[in-house]
């Protein structure tokens, strides 16, 4: 019995994505993010993304190509301090920008990924975090509540995946993509490489094609990926 | 039963698994429908314990000491199998990635209630987890014999075992008939052949639509 | 600079956990289960444990033998249906048993090895399992408090480990190990073999070291481990 | 700040991270500490991207375009590396794997209150993973020049700027001295050869306990 084959075109993979989805991009930095699959979303164009993303990468990268082009009504992220354009558009109001805490973030697209509604933690008492979340006690002691983060699309970077998607990441490229890769109703990979059926060692599988729902090979990686030079 | 009898309702149970799902088998019945499946439908077939792309049940002698289904029993892997934690393999579940789940059950009610993991005083060994196999599968069938070892009803209009999932079955496969849990209530869909209708009726304590059609048989 | 050597002999291991602790043990059936820790936690014989299993393995097996040995005031499971001495134990009200459905189980434990106070789902709504649980709604739908599930100690079987406690798990052996080992004040782990440092690739670590205190070499795996001839 | 008196605090920061440790180094001073602590101390250098076990900044011609610290330094590894997702990440923050974060401070209170990420109207990039450093590290320290480029003290009876966390900072190292944060409030520990008392508490704008002995000087 084989598995499903989700190999699609980056065209027809992308153009799913409608004015007003929201969407998770992985990476941290420049590892893990999926620079190929973000430049088709500039060129296909929709409007008024809500773009979920650890950061908003460096200017002419990533994230930049789609605020520079209009594209971002919403950017949901830790840290945008690297980004003179993010940084500008948020005091311009010409976005909306939410903070949350690096491990919030992660815990809350997880917490979706696992099909919960959210969970409670201690983090940000005190501090002006917890304006606005709900508080609940457990035994006893005060936390807050943090909702589950879904998305209508995550777009993924994998180092190899196979046709049903199971993925592969390297060294520090793993960060927030296996987390969004669960949590989002459609899940679009892009593979530097789509390797046969059982190259993979089972064990060695990062996160199971069961999550995924579209694998885009890369021909090529465009110099975007390459070491950045300060 | 006659075993040409199951042997139609595995078969009929296959024939909804089809080319492109994860699909979770419970352990029995649900778990012989598998080799019903014809071998070039592509499947990904989800085990709680950690695996999606179970492979073959292993002969003895080959058995891997670190490889069971949830079931217990020594599987294979195949070409794309991946292993995961608890944990993973339950977020698999929760968040929608089973197309369908096949379950036993003791009994099921007319709304959807299934109950299979627990009968007070005699029968109480955990839920495992059918619960939520239960409950998030896209789909949820149950697969069973149409009456319990003393021929009583195992369709009911309400259950009276403690439930494992409150309204989630969407289809009812049995020696007898192949129903729908639907917004109008139970559907009766196919009956089995040599199956009448008056004998359906007698063994189901609940009431079902009836179309207007013929009959599919199986 | 080198990583922090955590090897430890296993009576030194075990000797940690006294009366009434609270015990993690990881496994699904035979796969993972840490027989070795698990008989020296039954030579050296702390009473009145609560013990926290996926299942109860079988007769003659892991738990059974801490049940026969009366030392288990308490067991949190998903499912002991294979195993008789801790049905008729449960029957007689000689140990107490909290039954978890395993989905739950396993976040449970995951929420608490994540630093979280506890998680919010909709599973088990209209059934027995929402009893005595506090409701939390999310975004206007009902939903209950599952709280976070912590231990005094988790005993864990590993395939491979490096003296850090980096770890590597066979097949379906993995199941609540790595959770567990997250999840308890102090994680003792047992390996089939320890492997030199970088012998384990580091993307295919299933469990920082980080999150270990102990580190025990089995010398040989008794007959327990095998398949289970039935 | 003399680059003499900067190396002295960075050396006098890394005598307390000692072997069996989990650290965490924060961007600028915090990471700099690395370079004074012996190499034959057994550490695992944490970083929030997902990684246990950082090894050395990159030569830029070595450097894996994966493979970036939390800072966004090029960074290799070393035997006994592992990398995991970001959740992974800070489930060792916030399970208390972590036995000692070294952070950068705008602001520090005599209770133990830390700002360093937000100066409203100026400086909001996001916190990225600084409260959960700052809040479930087993011990948090805080590395800083003793004033602003101003001159004015960062070290406060009360942070006017937004918190990163509220009472959890257990020690702070100035270019001047060395405070511990307890019970009793504010605790001179140590002082910087060269400073005097009296130039300490001009400097600062917080009170402090100043102990009966004499102080050591680092």
């Amino acid at each position: 019995m084989p598995l499903p084959d989700k190999r699609s075109s980056i065209g027809e993979a992308i153009s799913a994505i409608g004015d007003g989805a929201s969407v998770m991009l992985g990476g941290f930095g420049v590892p893990g993010t999926p620079f190929c699959l973000i430049r088709e979303l500039v060129r296909q164009g929709p409007r008024n993304l809500t773009v979920i993303k650890n950061d908003a990468n460096e200017a002419r990268m990533g994230v930049d190509w789609l605020l520079e082009n209009g594209q971002v009504a919403k950017l949901v992220t830790s840290h945008i301090g690297l980004n003179p354009t993010a940084m500008r558009l948020m005091n311009e109001a010409a976005i909306e920008v939410e903070f949350v805490p690096q491990g919030i973030l992660a815990e809350r697209i997880r917490v979706a990924g696992a099909g919960m509604m959210g969970f409670v933690s201690d983090i940000g008492l005190g501090t002006a975090v917890e304006e606005g979340k709900q508080r609940v006690s457990v035994d006893g002691k005060p936390g807050l509540l943090e909702t589950a983060l879904r998305a209508d699309f995550a777009l993924v970077h994998a180092n190899k995946a196979d046709a049903f998607g199971n993925l592969y990441f390297s060294a520090a490229a793993r960060n927030f993509n296996p987390l969004m890769a669960m949590a989002a109703s459609r899940t679009i990979v892009e593979a530097e490489a789509i390797v046969p059926f059982g190259t993979l060692a089972p064990e060695n599988v990062h996160l199971s094609g069961a999550f995924v729902d579209a694998v885009v090979e890369l021909n090529e990686l465009p110099e975007v990926y390459g070491v950045v030079q300060r | 039963m006659s075993s040409n009898a199951k042997a139609r309702m595995l078969k009929r149970a296959a024939a909804d698994i089809l080319s492109g799902m994860t699909v979770n088998l419970g352990i029995g019945l649900p778990t012989e429908v598998l080799q019903y499946v014809s071998p070039s439908t592509a499947v990904c077939l989800h085990s709680e314990n950690g695996i999606a792309g179970v492979g073959q049940v292993s002969a003895p002698e080959k058995a891997d000491r670190n490889l069971i289904d949830a079931g217990g029993a020594y599987v294979s892997i195949i070409p794309g199998t991946a292993f995961f934690d608890s944990a993973v393999s339950f977020a698999i579940v929760r968040s929608g990635r089973l197309d369908l789940s096949l379950l036993g059950a003791f009994q099921v009610a007319s709304n959807g209630d299934l109950a299979n993991w627990k009968i007070p005083g005699k029968f109480s060994p955990g839920m495992g987890g059918a619960i939520e196999l239960a409950q998030k599968a896209r789909r949820v069938g149950v697969i069973m014999m149409h009456t319990d070892s003393k021929g009583n009803p195992k369709i009911l209009s309400q259950c009276s075992l403690p439930l494992t999932a409150k309204g989630h079955v969407n289809r009812i496969y049995t020696d007898m008939a192949v129903f729908d849990i639907t917004a109008e209530g139970l559907c009766l869909r196919e009956i089995a052949d040599g199956t009448s209708l008056a004998e359906l009726e007698a063994l189901t304590s609940a009431t079902f639509r009836v179309p207007n059609q013929d009959l599919p048989r199986f």
